[in-house]
């Protein structure tokens, strides 16, 4: 626990129903600057549904995020919603907003996907050079006729100097998509780091990886949580890794919370053990 | 496969190249500038059935006491104003000494300007529209314009069909039929009349005949294209449109003919000639029509006769005139000399005055007889 | 690398210089009773052309907007340009049916104080004034359908495009659009001549050339900057794109209306070549061959599309022409050569190009890179 | 009043009626493939222009079930020939191999008929002139709307109680699912297709006796048309096609006659010119349901997957 430090995200009561389905359910969760929390669950418990939600892919059905200090989302049940909600905590929320992600990823926010989304038919360089675009400061008349040489430079240099630091040099030409499978993840998050965020939020990291690059990445994930001072929200199935690097883990079964604390906690918690083994009722 | 494939392709762009390189020929060349397909395609081929049996006849010309083979030279205009300029283009690259068309006015003025700046003289046929020749000189015209058939047709309208209130339809970004519909209405009064415009791809002309049924015309004023007119008169005939339909000079076709033959709809259509007037004319070119599958075939495949096939007959023998008086195949001779030309044609005498129009002050009004399918001559029409 | 890159764009310049300056010299050797004038109206509706494609390739290849409403926005550049081109003295010709509105001509208002130099400024003025005018339009359009999806988009603005030009062709806007009735007697290509001392040069083909030329490096440009990598990004994949800050509402406009500026343009070139404006013409149709002309050099390259165009229109308006004409490759079949055939086989050509030559000629690349590549090749050589 | 508009609404009904048949293959088309089969109302003229040729060489008891056979083959092969290749490309391009398909139809009824105007063969009764509720018209307008309704009820008893009609469903539902369930595809795509350009056949035959004229360009706007149809009524769905199409064509055609209307009605005295928007009208109403409900009237909604 890193509770000295200031709360870098901050997620009340948000619940998500899609028709008559509640894929989240008044799920409520904090970070710590510096921190590393990992969300896990078993299949369709509702992780990356929740993920969606912090990012701003979705908008909650209710709920509210606090992203470093600001409001950033909040909703409540409305038009259709309002009769057919089936959650919890309806009226405590009375403010509607709703950005894009890439207003999110301004204010500090960077993700990486569950099922890599890389700009195919671009080099690894470009894929980190065109993640710098947010930062420019350039209009389009000075971009197109040159009148940014200097920031056009430095935005080169500092994607070069990137993927210098996580150790892509030596691919930085290549098309994105023929790289192997673990430097394909390397260059999302590398890509998502070019951003300058402040929470990295990472999608299934080791999805499909073996044993060896599991731990690679693990040692990685670290890394970078050092070297760039970020915080790291994570959902993932690889408990070793989950249990090695996390700090927190919340659990998801349902929609649901069912439990959070440290790793050592969680590893102990019989409902979590459930939730896993799958206990049935008529088991 | 995919490289042979590839190899085919260039193969036969290549060879398509070199195979633009041809040889010249010791003739006077004569550019028909026509539509042959579009809208206007039946109406074209009927306008260049006349030059071809005026070539037939008379296959040469004697300029400057040297005889030169007569060769016509077509482009398809395509009926279509953004086609035009590049079939004209097209004629003038291949060196004609002067050119012939077109049906219909919008494709002669898009194309004016390319003549204009080559130099090369046009002589139009059957376009109406003022604009044709107005501001280009190298423009001219053996028919009359629309002004004067427009007053024609509302003079005819008032006093011989007796109708107080008309309704005019012509086609939406037409010259012609939306020229002739405006000259029209300023001599019948805007006041009583309906304009209306159908867009391209109209095929549903139903609406129409009900709006002039509704808005209580007693005649039907639409001078548009002959594969436009085809439609109108079966929808006419089916809602029993109960008023006379009036068109200009594009209706002098067998299509109209074809399409009413049977129908109790009347139709009636100012034009440049009614058969019957030179009867041996009329005996050769049927003649030849008959003999000629392909002729029959652009003639709607009977030999009745359109005005705009004797007027395309006409227009070949003021090209003969032009050479001779000019004396040379070069254009700009021809262009000089042209504005003094005059014939003395089966549709009447020919001569141009200042801006390069006909001097023509009459017109054929004739009525489909609907039991035998041919024109009945009613009166020659004058403006004055 | 940095060298490199250099050196290429050194070389490309200069390339483009070059041409620029042959285009000068025929333009003043070839008269249009030449034989091999067709060549010239080739470069004219070439160059209309490859304007038209590499702005449709911006959205449609680039930004992976599938749009068909070229169409529309280039009416409005056509007409936009006659409008403003008009001399008064032909204006009430042009008018014959209405009261023009508008009575305003910029290269005769600037001639009238600048000479010469004031035609040609009008001319510049005029077009740039056809580009506003069909980004205007475009903004306003992209407001609404910018939010559709792929086939959705493309339909939309399909009917954009025909909403426009039922618009443009509207009775009750004769005064300014002259109606459904075409445009004609403005700056058009065959006025573009300069007589200098003794000599008269002609500009014919020049101007829409060079036109196209500058429009087409500043869409190169736009394309190579920060702002086109964000739309290659869109196109690759939209959700990866916002998730790393770019802004989709934002962008997206940008390119359509970019888009729209030069389809605009395009539209006045067209206007000028064809010395004649009129809506009908600018028909759905009209898209689908600009689309085809993109597919045939390539989704996506610059060069492609400009290839594609010109391929496009020397055959179908030149090398092909024998096929309508009853003789081809020396063949005399009149009966099966006649007019029409040459579509088909070009429509054929086409087809075989979209089924077994998806890339195109170019694919993705443009000719730059074939330089790259060689050089790249040399270099592991060593 | 009535007597002034019910001409309008008669042969707007006669006019859906037709747009509708050929919006059917459109929406099955699209709801199983996602593609916007721009070359349907292609098909639709090449169905009019066989049977001009044919009522020419052979009585009409054969022309016109040859006819229908000939184009159901063509909308078979268009599908094998430059849509199949094609399966696994982005969508793009198979919408622009449509495209292109629809450029060579065109320009190859441009090269067979010399780009003139066919004129329909009349087939006998359908094209008499009857007299109902005291307006003249011909029969086929009458005949439209009834044809049309017992074809769609033929069709969706067809999909709602066949195998094939099932497999259909599932195809529309589910592309990759249906494939792991054994469904085969391509016969579902191609039966699509059969369908889908069998009553495009029957819908041009009523259409071209209705309004005798054909020309290359003849099928473009009918089939953007239907098409529009289909998505006004939510792509994919049969019955809101039909619907689309009855109420395209009622628009279109009160549009066409909204001068006269409201001048005898005494609202206006002076054209305004609404005729020109005839065609344009009916892409106003799809950007309206696009930007508003863009799953039109009876679209299911679907949500993307990130």
């Amino acid at each position: 626990m890193r509770k000295d430090k200031p709360c870098i995200l901050r997620v009340e009561d948000v619940t998500m129903q899609f028709g008559g389905v509640v894929a989240v359910n008044n799920f409520s969760m904090e970070e710590y600057e510096g921190e590393i929390v990992a969300i896990i669950g078993p299949n369709g418990a509702g992780k990356t549904t929740a993920f969606n939600v912090i990012t701003g892919v979705y908008a909650p059905t209710n709920g509210r995020v606090t992203f470093d200090g600001r409001k950033v989302i909040e909703n409540f049940p409305r038009g259709k919603m309002k009769k057919g909600y089936l959650g919890e905590n309806a009226g405590k929320y009375t403010d509607h907003l709703e950005p894009t992600p890439d207003k999110l990823t301004a204010l500090g926010m960077a993700r990486t996907f569950q099922n890599i989304r890389l700009w195919k038919s671009m080099t690894v360089f470009e894929n980190v050079l065109i993640a710098k675009h947010m930062k420019r400061t350039s209009n389009l008349f000075s971009a197109t006729f040159g009148g940014n040489r200097a920031e056009e430079k430095r935005q080169r240099d500092e994607a070069d100097a990137l993927i210098e630091t996580v150790g892509l040099s030596d691919v930085r030409d290549e098309p994105a998509t023929s790289l192997p499978y673990g430097k394909q993840r390397r260059l999302e998050i590398a890509r998502a780091l070019a951003t300058d965020p402040k929470l990295l939020l990472l999608d299934e990291p080791a999805a499909g990886m073996n044993p060896q690059e599991t731990v690679e990445l693990t040692r990685f994930i670290g890394e970078i949580r050092d070297q760039f001072h970020v915080s790291i929200l994570l959902i993932e199935h690889h408990m070793d890794l989950v249990m090695d690097i996390s700090d927190r883990i919340y659990v998801l079964d349902f929609g649901s919370m069912i439990a959070h604390g440290t790793p050592v906690e969680i590893q102990a918690n019989e409902k979590v053990i459930d939730a896993y083994l799958g206990v049935t009722d008529d088991a | 496969m995919k490289k042979i494939l590839a190899l085919a392709l260039v193969f036969c762009l290549v060879a398509a190249f070199a195979a633009v390189a041809y040889a010249d020929n010791p003739v006077v060349k004569i550019g028909v500038f026509e539509p042959q397909s579009g809208d206007n395609g039946a109406g074209g081929k009927q306008e260049v059935l006349g030059m071809q049996y005026a070539n037939k006849m008379t296959p040469t010309v004697e300029i400057d006491g040297v005889t030169y083979d007569v060769q016509l030279v077509f482009a398809d205009n395509a009926s279509s104003n953004d086609k035009a300029p590049t079939a004209a283009q097209d004629l003038i690259s291949n060196g004609v000494s002067l050119v012939l068309g077109s049906y219909g006015s919008g494709v002669s003025i898009a194309a004016s300007d390319t003549f204009l700046n080559a130099g090369v003289p046009a002589i139009g046929v059957t376009c109406t529209n003022p604009q044709v020749t107005a501001g280009c000189d190298v423009y001219f015209r053996i028919c009359f314009l629309d002004p004067f058939q427009g007053t024609v047709l509302a003079n005819f309208a008032k006093s011989e069909l007796g109708a107080s209130k008309a309704y005019c339809l012509a086609k939406l970004g037409d010259d012609y039929s939306g020229g002739l519909c405006n000259y029209f209405i300023d001599a019948f009064g805007k006041d009583n009349c309906v304009y209306e415009q159908f867009p391209e791809g109209t095929s549903d002309f139903s609406t129409y005949i009900t709006n002039a049924q509704n808005q209580g015309c007693d005649v039907f004023f639409s001078p548009v294209s002959t594969e436009a007119a085809a439609q109108i008169i079966a929808k006419a005939d089916t809602q029993a449109l109960g008023m006379p339909i009036l068109a200009g000079d594009t209706w002098d076709s067998n299509v109209i003919l074809n399409a009413a033959k049977g129908t109790d709809v009347r139709i009636c259509v100012t034009t440049f000639y009614q058969e019957g007037a030179n009867a041996e004319f009329d005996a050769g070119i049927k003649e030849w029509i008959n003999s000629d599958a392909t002729a029959l075939a652009n003639n709607g495949g009977n030999d009745e006769l359109a005005a705009v096939t004797v007027m395309g007959y006409d227009a070949y023998y003021v090209a003969l005139e032009a050479l001779k008086a000019a004396g040379s195949v070069d254009p700009e001779a021809v262009l000089e000399v042209l504005p003094g030309v005059t014939y003395e044609g089966v549709t009447g005498n020919i001569a141009f005055d200042d801006i390069g129009d006909a001097l023509r002050d009459s017109a054929f009004v004739k009525e489909c007889n609907t039991e035998t399918g041919v024109w009945d001559f009613v009166t020659v029409a004058t403006v004055g | 690398m940095k060298q490199n890159e250099k050196k290429v764009s050194w070389i490309s310049f200069l390339l483009v210089l070059a041409f620029l300056g042959l285009v000068f010299w025929l333009d003043q050797i070839i008269k249009p009773t030449n034989k091999m004038y067709m060549l010239m109206t080739v470069l004219q509706k070439g160059s209309v052309y490859a304007l038209a494609a590499v702005s449709m390739n911006l959205l449609n290849g680039y930004t992976g907007l599938f749009s068909l409403g070229h169409a529309g926005f280039m009416l409005i550049g056509a007409y936009t340009y006659a409008i403003f081109t008009i001399p008064s003295s032909a204006r009430d010709t042009v008018y014959q049916y209405f009261d023009a509105a508008i009575r305003i001509s910029f290269p005769e208002l600037l001639s009238n104080s600048m000479g010469s130099a004031g035609t040609v400024l009008g001319v510049a003025i005029a077009v740039i004034f056809a580009g506003l005018a069909a980004a205007f339009f475009g903004y306003l359009i992209g407001l609404p359908v910018l939010r559709l999806k792929s086939d959705y988009l493309a339909i939309a603005t399909l009917g954009f495009a025909e909403i426009i030009r039922a618009v443009f062709q509207w009775q009750k806007l004769g005064p300014i659009t002259n109606g459904s009735n075409l445009l004609k007697n403005f700056m058009r290509t065959s006025l573009f001549k300069l007589k200098v001392g003794d000599t008269k040069l002609v500009f014919s083909t020049f101007v829409p050339v060079l036109i196209a030329t500058l429009s087409i490096i500043v869409i190169v440009k736009l394309v190579n900057s920060t702002y086109g990598r964000a739309f290659k990004a869109i196109r690759d994949d939209e959700v990866a794109a916002e998730a790393m800050g770019i802004n989709l509402a934002k962008h997206k406009m940008i390119s359509f209306t970019v888009s729209s500026f030069f389809a605009g343009v395009s539209g006045a070139m067209m206007a000028m070549v064809l010395s004649i404006a009129q809506a009908s013409n600018f028909k759905a149709a009209m898209t689908y061959e600009i689309l085809l002309m993109v597919v045939l050099g390539g989704i996506g390259s610059t060069s492609g599309s400009v290839i594609g165009s010109f391929l496009f229109v020397a055959a179908s308006e030149w090398w092909l022409r024998g096929l309508d004409s009853g003789k081809f490759l020396g063949i005399e079949a009149p009966g099966i050569f006649r007019n029409g055939f040459r579509l088909v086989v070009f429509s054929v050509i086409i087809m075989i190009v979209v089924l077994f030559f998806r890339k195109g000629i170019m694919g993705e690349r443009e000719i730059s890179d074939l330089f790259r590549e060689k050089k790249k090749a040399k270099g592991a050589a060593r | 009043m009535g007597k002034t508009i019910l001409p309008y609404i008669i042969s707007g009904i006669s006019v859906g009626g037709q747009y509708a048949l050929i919006a059917i293959g459109y929406t099955m088309v699209y709801g199983i493939l996602r593609l916007i089969n721009f070359a349907h109302g292609d098909v639709f003229m090449v169905a009019g222009l066989m049977m001009v040729y044919m009522a020419a060489a052979m009585p009409l008891y054969i022309a016109i079930p040859l006819m229908i056979v000939l184009t159901v083959l063509l909308g078979f092969l268009i599908e094998r020939v430059a849509y199949r290749p094609l399966r696994t490309a982005p969508r793009m391009s198979v919408m622009i191999s449509a495209i292109g398909v629809s450029y060579l139809i065109q320009n190859l009824a441009l090269y067979i008929t010399g780009g003139l105007n066919k004129n329909y063969p009349s087939i006998p009764w359908i094209s008499d002139r009857v007299h109902v509720l005291g307006l003249e018209t011909s029969r086929v307008t009458i005949i439209t709307p009834f044809l049309t309704l017992l074809l769609v009820v033929l069709l969706v008893l067809l999909i709602n109680h066949t195998k094939i009609g099932m497999a259909m469903r599932a195809v529309s539902l589910n592309f990759e699912t249906s494939q792991l369930m054994g469904i085969r595809i391509n016969n579902v795509i191609s039966a699509t297709f059969i369908i889908g350009t069998f009553l495009a056949a029957v819908g041009s035959m009523l259409f071209f006796t209705n309004y005798p004229g054909v020309v290359p360009t003849s099928g473009a706007m009918p089939g953007l048309k239907a098409f529009v149809a289909a998505v006004f009524g939510g792509i994919g769905s049969i019955p809101g096609a039909v619907i689309g199409a009855f109420i395209i064509g009622v628009a279109e055609s009160l549009i066409k006659g909204l001068d006269t209307i409201l001048i005898v009605n005494g609202t206006i005295t002076e054209q305004i010119g609404f005729a020109t928007f005839s065609d344009a009208f009916t892409f106003v109403l799809l950007i309206i349901v696009l930007v508003f409900k863009p799953t039109g009237l009876f679209g299911e909604k679907t949500t993307d997957k990130v």
